[in-house]
């Protein structure tokens, strides 16, 4: 799931500064179950949103909604009308609905979330990032851990040194976390599969990440024009 | 058999144990009479400000038992009654009631308190009953703010038209209902009941009669009960722990233990719940002022129930209260501040003087007058302490067949106690009137449901409540204006809406404006919002198309001195209510058909108890044990009559059917329909069931230390036991549940070795120094009290004493757990010559060996020096532990375990037997530790509660519940982790679902729902948010059209816009 | 409602706040007239939602009031409901709302005084705040009547 | 052979290597100030490449110093700041001033560093870095495979690891990772826990390492007990045992005047230092330390001299 976080409220009402009637578009897939932006949190957001406008001096006219998918433009269409009679959408959706939406709309579309990461529900109100998305994946080989994703220096030889007594990274945003290498010694050896990272893990190869450039994917036999 | 009768049942006394009584039998089936002595039920659980272990508040949990005893179709509450007499057979009784009169007709009364306003006292004069003599109230009065039935009551002891025949009878004059009747006299009437409940409580020791305490004469010296009251926020000085005698917050606060307690002066036994219930009271009295220093004076600090140890512990730590074990010889007050001065010997054997500001006495709990005087009426026995006479083996069952006894009747105890004995007569009266059961009671039946069309048609009745209401807010103003509120097409002001020939017109008006909405503006909608939904229902109207506004609690009562705010605050209401109705929708109850039978998992006592209580009444039953046999934990000679017969009763029973060898693999569904599968070396089997009970037994913790196992001269209580050839007579003491299969099980090699030994030495010979340990390896990881294993060793001591009386024998204990009755097991050692040495938690006693000389070594606490023994045995009290199985079954039935694995209940006080899942109760000592008679009152409770379910064969689901819109589920599975009660579940199409039955209407997944997919029923958010948009809306600004529309939804999004 | 007394909404719990609330009525005791309850089942009903409608419907203080902790009808609904009127309480600054116009509070059923005495604290607090500005505008505008 | 490090372990000689932080700043004063402090004492210096993340002279500029002072410099090169075209391109440069000791390292993470907010590279790891240098080295080859067209960089390579940080069984399995990637000496994190370090040694024996490459134990004199309380409480992969903060503690005990008081820690320090390095020297396996003076590289002289080491 891809996980975004709802930008602080003050840089959105400096987003909206310039406009007086504004779409909030909520997306009800990966952004609401991470509890960033569905139609919960367009509503507490055009409520908060109306408060604080209204608290300028300034008020605000907000038209609130969800759509399924923002990523489909057909999910989106229904809204064009809409969209066209107000002077900007803020999208609560990750960064590709806003891209979806600008394709498609004259109008602009602001970004309400903050898109972070491909994550895991870790617990309830806890997301946490397992795949970095790098397009090769060795996880087969590292117990299903990922080293890309989930060590800091994307090490494919770890551990570094760095690695605190109790086992984890001295990189710990937002608390500690363990060493993904520590996580894949352990699970490899209750796997019997320790001898996987006894050999050299070839540099990798880049290419196939968003280093590579933007990358797109082709289903050759479910393209429809001939 | 011919001779059962009457399916109606009589139980007298409205305390917790009377109400718990009566809701178990008339929600199971049975016409339940409620007779009560005073002018309301509550009994002395109304009169507590909070209860131990937990502090929960005492009203919030007892209040809406109450309203629904009070609102039950089945049940009758016969106050000011008294039992006259008792004719007649089990099944066919008939029971002759006397009734005081009240001078208040209850149909009219409406609690309003003009009559007491009115009355000739000007002030209050007399002491208030349910203040305990701290507030007074007049003659004329209301017994408490939450009575049931809620109405006024006139004492013709003290009024002075009953004694002087002059009065202006004002009060009459003020009563705008009319219900004030001064001519009702006294009447005799005959019930004719199946069986009976006693349940008369107890009375409070008369702390006069402790001289020394100066009790009654000492201004500032309290007993427990009237502290309580001080601490209650709805007692006399609303919550403030002031002193009577000048009315300033006292510093230094005594609490004095056994008052009246253990005491051959006064009550021999131990009133079992002073030490808690004064720790308690400690506490709450430092919450509510932190510059009070409580002192606990005290003998042996009992803390010996699920929760208590906790307690005591948080009271030391956290709230730096102090315990002194000492008795206090004498309290004296000094004249010119009235504090008292305390003198006690301190530990080390000083004497001491300190001053205190209050003295609160915790006074025992003495057998009831009442109950004394109404035990012979009904022609059943008192025991020599005075309480009811009972079998151990069925500890409701009075000596009169067919005449139960329960709660504190039978003995000191605490409310869950009291519940689980109240629960457990219930079911014993089921299995007796079995078969007639459903023959007294009455459903209602209402007409088809209209189906309402889209347009709200809403009717506004504005109640005045006589002047309540009307003599503070412009009732007629709010009629008009809510005429003008969109929606609204019938809207009237109404003297009583409440009131017989009101309801009738309102159904008129209902069929006549063709009304598919109602808004009753009157009082709180938690007494009567049932009343006017029944009303709407019978013209009708879905019950849930019913909003009701407090416009008289809430506004005219608060706001009795700004009558223009009030009404235009009455106003406000009215159109929020009235915004409310517009958005209602009906909401539909569905039944659901009960699977008619149970599973009962352990095949110990507690489960043989509840499967034959369950066969008994019945129903169905299947009995599971993981072992061979059934009974293995009954072991000790004495409780082997009661095995046996145990035994042959579940063999012939037509109604069980028996599992051993068995485990459970798989448990699915919920209330009312469980399937499980069974599985045994036979092979698996499928079974439908409506109810679970989990009946797992606890075990004799295996010791370690003290030479256990090394030396055969050491052993455990349970292994003396066998080793002794029980003299005492059945009934009198106690046995741990299932300890022996600890022993047998578990360790068998070791146990059989230690045994034999033992016994081949036989009587006298078992040597003539015996030293028995308590608390043996009772750690951080053991904390607990195991309650039972005090007691035991003082059963034992007397019969090795009774073998041999030149024996010398020594129990080192930490604290003498002889609670109740178990007191004079205590004092018979005593003065048979035991000698009882305490030593602290810090200092264990230590066994070891010299030259084959036993030596144990104990730093005696009380002189403060080391001593040695040297005895021929050392018998060892380990405490119990829960069965490791409880794990599996905790993850089976997804049922919460504690941290010491004992099984956690609903709510420790009023729902001891239930788990929080519906359909799932609880007995057996993996509950909590107990003595035999109290597992077995906690197995007949659980099967009990069972039966409530079993015996209604369809369950209503539905209402207030919440649903999920599957258009806008995501599935991202927070309303799953969120749900209290497990009622969410991921179906078929994968997205969420909300299991009816399983529903509480909580609303947590509702408000934390991220895509807003889930509404609770009346409590959506389109009829919430309606009621703010309209609660501040200017008068200018123009009305919403008739359906708002709500967020613009997504499906209209796509579909209307596409 | 007098326009110089602050308006206050109070989302109360039917199991112990609300209950409180008829108590004070029980035992007449007085509060402003401003204070109005919206019952929920329980404060877990409580949408965070309906905090910030309150104030954009106008309020200018809102209560929330559920059960003691520990005490809760539905087990852990008035710690719910705690979390979330924290989190609004932390957001209403950033909007140009003081806090202090947001209060959680747990009691009890028996409380009556406890419930009287909070609506007239409340009541006290908002009015040492300066006026909320959407009101002042509102009235400037004499929209605001009642 | 033109290192002088690798001459000296060929020899058999236990060495001593030194570290050399470069300056918050472009001036070659204070490397040159070192070198002259260091030169007779050691047999190598190692330059750090902007150590802990902290932007500081370019390690490969300042080897080039200590070169021309005539030190046997050993150049630090870090993953962190450079992806693998950078990396091998500062190989090339730094052998072509004459440096011909590499410490390949994959580098302290930046979020530690003065700059938290920079891109971290870590196109490599360690482990790739020393094969490619040795491809670099040996088949006179880049990485990718294209071949160099000239002279080759004739490298003494060398790689780290931490003893004292988990999983304690898989740290000598890294060394075996790291030789078989090219390293031919092994500087250590710093040696306070002897117990664990022999642990190590032990194992790494086991996989029949010790005769394929140097280990040369990281030590370091400790100043204050404050540091030594720093390091046991909040470095991550140091292990400082209680007794060793216990005595530099002793040391200052009774000591009024401050400056006597630091003295006397430093002394206590710089013994506890040169009784680690004589538990060393007795450990079969190991071939030399690594005298991590951070800041104190006056410090060096007098260990070398206490521990009899002195050329």
């Amino acid at each position: 799931m891809i996980v975004a976080d709802q930008k602080p409220i003050e840089e959105i009402l400096q987003m909206l500064e310039p406009y007086r009637k504004v779409l909030f578009l909520g997306c009800q897939s990966c952004v609401a179950v991470c509890m960033a932006g569905g139609e919960k949190e367009v509503g507490l957001l055009a409520a908060a949103v109306r408060l604080a406008r209204k608290q300028q001096g300034r008020p605000i006219e907000i038209t609130e909604g969800a759509v399924k998918r923002q990523c489909d433009d057909e999910f989106n269409e229904p809204w064009a009308q809409t969209i066209q009679q107000h002077e900007a959408v803020l999208s609560l959706a990750c960064g590709v609905g806003v891209n979806k939406l600008s394709e498609r709309f004259d109008v602009p579309i602001l970004p309400a979330l903050n898109t972070r990461f491909f994550g895991e529900v870790e617990r309830q109100g806890v997301w946490a990032e397992v795949c970095a998305g790098c397009g090769n994946c060795i996880l087969h080989l590292t117990g299903g851990i990922c080293p890309i994703a989930r060590c800091a220096k994307n090490l494919l030889n770890g551990p570094c040194g760095g690695v605190r007594a109790d086992g984890t990274c001295e990189v710990s945003r937002n608390g500690p976390r363990p060493c993904a290498w520590v996580m894949i010694y352990e699970r490899l050896g209750k796997l019997s599969q320790r001898q996987n990272i006894e050999n050299i893990f070839a540099a990798k190869d880049w290419s196939s990440d968003r280093h590579g450039g933007p990358r797109k994917r082709v289903r050759e036999d479910m393209l429809l024009e001939t | 058999m011919s001779e059962i009768k009457h399916g109606s049942v009589a139980v007298v006394g409205g305390g917790i144990g009377g109400i718990q009584a009566a809701l178990d039998l008339a929600d199971s089936g049975f016409y339940v009479y409620l007779i009560e002595e005073g002018p309301a039920i509550g009994g002395r659980m109304a009169q507590l400000d909070k209860t131990f272990p937990t502090n929960d508040c005492a009203m919030c949990m007892l209040s809406p038992k109450l309203v629904e005893v009070g609102r039950h179709p089945n049940v009758q509450i016969i106050t000011l009654a008294s039992v006259e007499s008792l004719e007649g057979r089990p099944g066919n009784f008939q029971m002759t009631i006397r009734q005081r009169p009240r001078y208040v007709d209850i149909t009219r009364c409406i609690a309003c308190g003009r009559c007491i306003a009115s009355c000739v006292y000007q002030d209050t004069k007399f002491p208030s009953e349910f203040e305990v003599g701290l507030g007074k109230r007049k003659p004329v009065y209301i017994p408490f703010p939450q009575a049931v039935p809620l109405a006024a009551v006139v004492d013709p002891q003290t009024c002075i038209f009953f004694k002087s025949g002059r009065c202006p009878q004002n009060c009459l004059k003020a009563c705008e209902r009319g219900a004030l009747d001064f001519t009702q006299t006294e009447k005799l009437f005959m019930l004719e009941v199946g069986a009976v409940i006693v349940a008369p409580g107890f009375d409070p020791y008369d702390a006069r009669r402790v001289g020394e305490y100066g009790f009654g004469r000492y201004a500032n010296v309290l007993t427990g009960p009237q502290f309580e009251r001080l601490l209650s926020a709805s007692g006399p000085t609303s919550g403030k722990v002031l002193r009577p005698s000048d009315g300033k917050a006292p510093k230094k606060i005594a609490f004095i233990q056994c008052v009246g307690s253990r005491d051959l002066r006064h009550q021999r036994y131990c009133s079992a719940v002073c030490c808690m219930y004064t720790t308690k009271e400690a506490i709450v009295a430092k919450e509510h002022d932190h510059q009070i220093e409580p002192t606990i004076f005290y003998i042996d600090l009992r803390a010996y129930g699920k929760g208590f140890e906790n307690l005591v512990k948080r009271a030391r730590a956290e709230h730096g209260v102090r315990y002194i074990r000492s008795m206090v010889s004498q309290v004296t007050e000094i004249p010119e501040t009235k504090n008292l001065l305390i003198r006690y010997r301190d530990e080390s054997g000083s004497l001491q003087e300190e001053e205190f500001d209050l003295v609160v006495l915790a006074v025992g709990m003495g057998p009831s007058a009442k109950g004394q005087e109404l035990a012979r009426r009904l022609g059943i026995e008192l025991n020599e302490h005075g309480f009811a006479k009972t079998s151990a083996f069925n500890p409701v069952m009075s000596t009169r067949e067919g005449v139960f006894v329960t709660g504190a009747f039978t003995g000191p105890k605490d409310i869950p106690e009291t519940v689980v004995q109240a629960s457990a007569a219930a079911a014993a009266v089921e299995a007796l009137l079995a078969p007639v059961r459903g023959t007294r009671t009455h459903a209602k039946d209402y007409p088809e449901e209209l189906v309402p069309d889209g347009t709200p048609r809403i009717g506004v009745f504005v109640c005045h409540c006589g002047s309540n209401i009307a003599g503070v807010v412009d009732v007629k103003s709010v009629a008009e204006y809510a005429k003008t509120l969109p929606g609204v097409v019938h809207a009237e002001n109404v003297l009583y809406t409440c009131s017989q020939d009101n309801l009738k017109h309102m159904k008129e008006v209902i069929r006549e404006k063709r009304l598919n909405r109602v808004v009753v503006a009157s009082c709180t909608p938690r007494n009567l919002a049932a009343l006017f939904q029944d009303t709407i229902r019978e013209a009708g109207l879905n019950k849930f198309l019913f909003e009701m506004v407090n416009i008289r609690e809430q506004c005219s009562w608060v706001h009795s001195d700004q009558p223009e705010q009030a009404t235009e605050k009455a106003k406000r209401l009215v159109r929020m209510g009235v915004a409310k109705a517009r958005e209602l929708k009906p909401l539909s109850v569905q039944s659901v058909r009960v699977s008619p039978a149970a599973l009962v998992l352990g095949g110990g006592l507690s489960g043989m108890i509840a499967a034959l209580t369950l066969g008994d009444s019945g129903f169905e039953t299947h009995l599971v044990e993981r072992s061979a046999e059934l009974g293995s934990d009954l072991e000790s000679a004495d409780v082997q009559g009661l095995k046996a017969k145990l035994l042959d009763a579940v063999r012939v029973h037509p109604k069980l059917r028996v599992h051993t060898n068995t485990t459970v693999r798989e448990i699915s569904g919920f209330v009312g329909n469980f399937s499980s599968v069974l599985r045994s070396p036979q092979g698996e089997e499928r079974i439908q069931h409506g109810v679970v009970i989990v009946a797992t037994e606890a075990y004799e913790h295996k010791p370690s230390g003290y030479l256990y196992g090394e030396d055969a001269r050491v052993l455990t209580q349970r292994a003396l036991e066998k080793a002794l050839t029980p003299q005492a007579s059945p009934g009198l003491f106690t046995v741990p549940p299932a300890a022996a299969r600890c022993t047998v099980q578990a360790e068998p090699a070791e146990d059989e070795a230690h045994a034999p030994r033992a016994q081949g030495r036989g009587e006298g010979q078992l040597g003539k120094t015996i030293v028995m340990i308590q608390c043996v390896g009772r750690t951080e990881r053991r904390p607990y009290c195991s309650r039972i294993c005090c007691a035991e060793a003082l059963k034992n001591a007397l019969t090795l004493l009774e073998q041999d009386p030149d024996r010398q024998i020594y129990v080192l204990y930490r604290e003498m757990i002889s609670y109740g009755f178990f007191e004079d097991l205590y004092r018979r050692a005593r003065d048979g010559g035991v000698v009882f040495i305490r030593y602290d938690e810090q200092s264990p006693p230590v066994v070891c060996k010299e030259n084959d000389q036993l030596l144990v070594t104990v730093r005696d606490a009380h002189l403060r020096q080391e001593l040695v023994i040297k005895p021929d045995l050392v018998v060892l009290s380990p405490g119990v532990v829960p069965d490791p199985y409880n794990e599996e079954l905790s993850r089976l039935l997804k049922v919460p375990l504690d941290s010491h694995g004992f099984f956690v209940e609903a709510h420790i006080k009023l729902r001891p037997v239930d788990f929080a899942s519906h359909g799932i109760f609880l007995c057996g000592g993996s509950h909590a530790p107990g003595t035999v008679p109290e597992l077995i009152a906690k197995a007949q409770a659980a099967a009990g509660r069972a039966a409530i379910v079993l015996s209604r064969g369809q369950l209503e689901a539905g209402g207030i519940i919440a649903s999920v819109d599957p258009e806008k589920c995501t599935a991202c599975l927070t309303c799953l982790r969120e749900c209290p009660f497990g009622a969410v579940f991921i179906n078929e199409q994968g997205l969420a679902e909300i299991e009816a039955v399983k529903c509480q209407g909580c609303g947590i997944c509702a408000a934390d729902c991220p895509a807003k997919a889930i509404q609770l029923g009346q409590f959506e958010d389109a009829q919430e948010l309606a009621m703010l948009e309209e609660l501040f809306r200017p008068e200018q600004v123009a009305l919403k059209a008739l359906t708002p529309s709500p967020l613009p939804r997504r499906g209209e999004g796509e579909r209307g816009r596409g | 409602m007098t326009n110089d007394e602050p308006k206050i909404v109070a989302f109360c719990c039917h199991y112990c706040a609300f209950a409180a609330a008829d108590l004070a009525g029980v035992l007449r005791l007085k509060y402003p007239p401003n204070v109005h309850i919206i019952r929920l089942p329980c404060t877990g009903k409580l949408d965070a939602l309906y905090l910030l409608k309150a104030f954009e419907a106008g309020a200018d203080g809102v209560i929330v009031a559920g059960c003691l902790e520990g005490s809760c009808h539905f087990i852990s609904g008035n710690l719910r409901a705690k979390k979330r009127v924290l989190v609004v309480k932390s957001l209403l600054p950033r909007l140009g709302i003081e806090p202090e116009r947001l209060e959680f509070f747990n009691l009890s059923s028996a409380q009556g005084d406890r419930f009287a005495q909070i609506a007239r604290e409340m009541t006290e607090r908002i009015k040492s705040l300066s006026p909320m500005r959407g009101e002042e505008s509102e009235s400037k505008s004499g929209v605001d009547a009642l | 052979m033109e290192s002088n490090l690798q001459r000296a372990l060929e020899a058999k000689k236990f060495v001593v290597t030194a570290e050399c932080g470069p300056p918050k700043s472009a001036d070659r004063r204070v490397i040159e100030e070192k070198a002259k402090l260091l030169k007779d004492w050691v047999d190598a210096v190692n330059v750090t490449d902007n150590q802990t993340a902290v932007t500081r002279m370019s390690s490969l500029a300042a080897c080039a110093i200590l070169k021309s002072w005539g030190l046997d410099p050993v150049f630090q090169i870090t993953c962190r700041d450079r992806n693998r075209i950078a990396l091998q391109s500062d190989i090339l440069g730094a052998y072509a001033l004459g440096i011909r000791n590499v410490l390949c390292l994959t580098g302290d993470h930046q979020s530690f560093g003065n700059h938290p907010q920079a891109k971290g590279v870590f196109d490599l790891d360690s482990v790739h870095l020393l094969e490619t240098v040795k491809k670099m080295r040996d088949e006179g080859r880049f990485l990718s495979g294209d071949e160099l067209t000239g002279e080759r960089p004739a490298m003494f390579i060398g790689a780290v690891e931490n003893p004292f940080a988990p999983p304690y069984e898989f740290r000598a399995l890294r060394v075996k990772k790291k030789v078989e990637a090219g390293a031919q000496f092994i500087q250590t994190q710093i040696v306070y826990n002897i117990q664990r370090f022999r642990e190590f040694i032990a194992r790494v024996g086991d996989l029949g390492l010790l005769n394929k490459v140097y280990i040369i134990a990281g030590v370091s004199p400790i100043k204050t007990p404050g540091a030594a309380r720093y390091m046991r409480d909040n470095v991550p992969g140091l292990d400082v045992p209680n007794e060793i903060v216990a005595r530099m503690e002793a040391a200052g005990k009774g000591i009024e005047d401050k400056r006597a008081r630091a003295e006397a820690w430093r002394q206590e320090g710089i013994t506890i230092c040169v009784e680690i390095i004589q538990q060393l020297k007795e450990i079969e396996g190991v071939s030399g330390v690594h005298i991590m003076a951070i800041e104190w590289e006056e410090a060096v002289p007098e260990i070398v001299q206490r521990a009899g080491l002195s050329s």
